[in-house]
């Protein structure tokens, strides 16, 4: 973990109201996929840092790209940056996901902009021999832009809109389940808003599915590295919190209440 | 370079900035990002006689150069944290200050017991906005911070007693002089006010505690005034905090005539916050010509 | 276009929001950027029985999200005031509130004695925290609350009576309930928090009375979190303010019960921050098919 | 009196710790000399914007200059900007300077900061038969350049820094009154700081000059434009204020205490 001077080289409008950010680190950082990177908003009016996944990742040009909806005032604050200004951030945080050696069919199932993170998965294992199968659903085919990335770095690529006007209608899970028989994952990735993963919890439960799933969530975070305890979630069956900056933001989907 | 030096009851400090309770954990997080071993000290999270898991979440909101949290004092409970976390800050050769909580005076008491000479500082969290019994209840009024004082103290025979005042109150100088009467060796302030953010869409609060500790650099002005007064009522040293954000603003504390700081929020927006600042004070004295920055406590002069 | 008007203990507002005092004189300037006509009211500067020059400058101080002033109360007189400057605002059609500012009870009664009938509300300012004597005095204590409240009520024939309320308390829902036991008609809150901020340069406090009120938008939690506290003690209408900068702002208030708000400092960082307000309220309520902010009022939903 | 939103064209330092600001209006403004600009600082942290005198006016191109020395926190934040960064501000504030149609030969005495309204004077009064005596102090020759502006455009130009680097060793008012039989001025301008304006209101009393005397003052502002009470200075023998930002910042010395 550090804390560094970032400078913004990339901040596109990529798909209504959501943005993709690069920003040039000034050393050689290792990350895992799945860990995320606390960034200032630029503006003295804003204490708290925001949580970010990391999407992509160029160890060569050390630049990091974050994707990012536009939600609240710091969201606008970066999404007005443009190219040379600066950003503090703290990285890399959180454990990220891991895939095991033996588990070569990989399910990615991702909702809204839950997607980012899995994005790091595909960039992670991009020369490896595994199978990815993508289930993302998003809200209308205006979005399509963020997800074209999956469609071309998946195996399999599934869709789902809310309108129906791209892929199938309906949201990831469901297209997830429904084409589960197909995918026959070893392990499962999942990030979205925390109906979804409760729908994905539930589905897996009903259905007896004991495939490894692994969940990113998302808490309001105050020192992002572990120290404050304003992130914490329940640890499923025990009196006890887990950190959701630092225990997390993965987590084995039964190992925490949702 | 300038001695950055103090002593605060006996306690020496290399330096005199210290982790804020609450935003520091008990250390172990941020010496993954800088050598702790640079503070002057550290004021623990708050700890109570049992493990706690605090409040529910969202515990976190932001205000304009403020933020609200309302954690609710979780943590593993005393006896863990002498057992697991007080070696590693010891290794450090920092001052240790345990900030403690609880429900009842007797709590307050037998945490004392447990921690008596096993620590650097205890540091009373009678103003804790955020939890239902206890806390802020025995911060309000003076009879009660005197009472909880004497309580502390009697339960403590060699370790230096701190009481965290809360600025929730009608004059935080009267009750630090309760607090003084009541045997406290040292006062700090000031713990967080109360306040609440509106999430408008949800017509709800956003803290799930609805209402949250405000902390950070837009209350500084606040906490600068109060440290004043309090360090013109007492004759016990006085740590002062609110919004120290850099060298300089440790300054303004340190001339209403505050002994040492406390940086908490600020940790956050800046995880290098307290190093910086440490830095700034022995380059702000070197600059100013100043050999000791025992000579700048107190030094404020009034106007008219 | 939804319905924006208020009606506070008999007089209608065309919207709920007003120029908080001392931030807007008796309107004149604010008028050469804008037509004022727009707002829903003005609270005046606070208006004394003699002309008043204030306090030595400076007069004001920044700290982070925030400012401080210590103007004193210059003023005109509630004399030269109704002869050369009501007439102005009559003229305007908006609500003219005056806020007034005592040494003793029989002043405030004295000014609301004159004042009686010829504005549409009174708001006795008992919480200015920049005067030595008077003034916040009075607006500490509940038992002085309801006294100053009771003297200006019975100075009173047909002018409805605001009580603005001091933040810097033990508690603010039990002075709200003592003004209103005084019968007061509606109660504003907050006013400023006091505060320091010290040039360390030259070692004094920055504002010439060395002490001043801390306003701005990094107050706002505190603020709707009293706001709430209030609104759920008194039957009576509550005005809130403190921090307010944007429509999203006000909701917070109007969320938290308040009848209308009044804006500040805002003006400062931006003067045309209340008819931006203005025209955010009317857009957030269209946008959410609010037809009438009076559908909002109170709306606010605890957690848990 | 406007409220703007002006975007930064030129920002660059011109002496040590000082730098000149152009920004451009985005509708036509009337100017005075002497009048003034209440600027934004652009971070949210600062809610009190910082008045500047408009040192520069091209109509034409609607660029206003503002110089400014880097003090605090503003300032600082102010000499971080870019072109095309985005201020608002408030103008045209105050009374400015006036010299009537019978004043002639112009004295200007500015000292420090309080040189950048009087380059104003110049820039208006360019086209004009007048007779500009310029009396400028500064620290020392580092700071040349800012004055350079007074010599090319003052049909004399008498300069003297604390160190005696460039021009005389002393400050401005000596160098106005050692000069003043020469100057022989019909109205005097000046600007600096307080102790410098007491001392030129105390040599002229000495003296016995009774040549008008007009006097730029500053004071710490709230709204800027007359109506918070924030920014007073005393009238001389009167148990009255004057505000600095409405009824100033331009005062016959006399009227006001110092
Ligand atoms: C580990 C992690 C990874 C994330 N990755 C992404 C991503 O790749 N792309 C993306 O668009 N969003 C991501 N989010 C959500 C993102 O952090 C929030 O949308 C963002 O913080 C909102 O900030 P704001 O200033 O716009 O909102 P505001 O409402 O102004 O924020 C106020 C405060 O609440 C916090 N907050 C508000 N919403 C959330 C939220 N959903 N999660 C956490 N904190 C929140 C903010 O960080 C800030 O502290 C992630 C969250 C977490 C915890
Ligand atoms: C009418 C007028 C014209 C001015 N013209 C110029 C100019 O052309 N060039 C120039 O360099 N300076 C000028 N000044 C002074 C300039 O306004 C201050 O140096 C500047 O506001 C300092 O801001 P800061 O953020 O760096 O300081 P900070 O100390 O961070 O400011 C804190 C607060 O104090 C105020 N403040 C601090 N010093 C002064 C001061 N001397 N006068 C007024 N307010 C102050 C700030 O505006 C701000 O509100 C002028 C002042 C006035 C009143
Ligand atoms: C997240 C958080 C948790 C806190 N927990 C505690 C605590 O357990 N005990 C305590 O005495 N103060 C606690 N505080 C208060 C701080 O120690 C400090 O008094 C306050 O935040 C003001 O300082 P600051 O503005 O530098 O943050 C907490 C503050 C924050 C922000
Ligand atoms: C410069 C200044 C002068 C003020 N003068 C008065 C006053 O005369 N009477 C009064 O009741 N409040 C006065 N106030 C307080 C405001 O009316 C208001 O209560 C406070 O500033 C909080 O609102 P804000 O954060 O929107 O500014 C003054 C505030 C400022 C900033
Ligand atoms: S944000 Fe501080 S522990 Fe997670
Ligand atoms: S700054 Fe408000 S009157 Fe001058």
């Amino acid at each position: 973990m550090k804390e560094l001077k970032t400078k913004v080289c990339r901040n596109e409008k990529i798909a209504p109201g959501i943005y993709e950010m690069d920003l040039r680190l000034p050393e050689d950082i290792e990350f895992r996929c799945g860990q995320f990177v606390n960034l200032s908003v630029g503006d003295g009016a804003h204490l708290l840092r925001r949580p970010f996944a990391v999407a992509f990742y160029d160890r060569g040009k050390r630049i990091i790209g974050v994707c990012y909806q536009v939600k609240g005032e710091g969201t606008k604050l970066l999404s007005a940056k443009k190219e040379g200004d600066e950003l503090t951030c703290v990285l890399p945080l959180g454990n990220g996901f891991s895939i095991a050696e033996g588990q070569k069919r990989v399910a990615l199932v991702g909702g809204g902009v839950g997607i980012f993170p899995l994005l790091s998965v595909l960039g992670e294992y991009r020369e490896s021999n595994k199978y990815f199968c993508s289930c993302m659903g998003f809200r209308s085919r205006e979005y399509v832009n963020t997800f074209s990335l999956f469609d071309k770095r998946s195996d399999e690529f599934l869709a789902a809109t809310d309108d129906g006007s791209f892929g199938v209608k309906g949201n990831a899970v469901q297209l997830f389940f429904d084409n589960y028989d197909g995918a026959k994952p070893d392990v499962i990735l999942a990030c979205g808003p925390t109906p979804m993963l409760r729908a994905l919890k539930s589905g897996l439960k009903e259905r007896n599915i004991a495939v490894p799933c692994y969940v990113s969530l998302e808490e309001r975070m105050g020192c992002g590295i572990g120290a404050c305890l304003v992130c914490v979630c329940k640890r499923s069956g025990k009196e006890e919190n887990a950190r959701v900056c630092k225990d997390g933001p993965v987590f084995e989907i039964n190992e925490v209440e949702l | 370079m300038a001695n950055l030096s103090v002593n605060i009851c006996g306690v020496t400090l290399k330096n005199p900035v210290i982790a804020a309770s609450g935003t520091f954990g008990f250390g172990k997080e941020f010496d993954e990002i800088y050598d702790i071993g640079v503070l002057g000290g550290i004021s623990t999270k708050g700890l109570t006689l049992e493990a706690r898991l605090g409040n529910p979440t969202p515990r976190i909101a932001e205000g304009h150069g403020v933020i609200l949290n309302a954690v609710g004092l979780q943590n593993p409970g005393v006896d863990v944290f002498l057992k697991e976390d007080l070696a590693f800050l010891k290794s450090k050769n920092i001052a240790v200050i345990a900030n403690v909580a609880g429900r009842t005076i007797d709590d307050y008491a037998g945490i004392c017991a447990r921690l008596d000479g096993k620590v650097d500082m205890i540091e009373l969290n009678i103003s804790c906005p955020n939890v239902k019994c206890g806390g802020m209840a025995f911060g309000i009024r003076p009879e009660s911070v005197k009472e909880v004082t004497s309580a502390a103290r009697g339960a403590l025979k060699s370790t230096p007693l701190i009481v965290k005042l809360s600025p929730n109150v009608e004059s935080i100088a009267v009750n630090a002089l309760a607090a003084q009467e009541g045997g406290a060796d040292c006062v700090s302030l000031i713990n967080t006010l109360t306040g609440m953010v509106i999430d408008i869409e949800r017509r709800r609060p956003v803290i799930a505690n609805n209402t949250g500790g405000v902390s950070g650099a837009g209350i500084m002005p606040i906490a600068v005034r109060m440290t004043w007064e309090v360090c013109s009522a007492v004759r016990i040293p006085v740590i002062g905090m609110g919004g120290i954000t850099c060298a300089e603003d440790a300054l303004q504390f340190i001339m209403a005539g505050a002994s040492a700081v406390q940086v908490g929020t600020a940790n956050f927006t800046d995880t290098l916050a307290m190093p910086k600042i440490i830095e700034g004070l022995a380059s702000w004295l070197d600059r100013h010509g100043v050999k000791d920055i025992n000579e700048l406590r107190g030094t404020l002069c009034l106007n008219g």
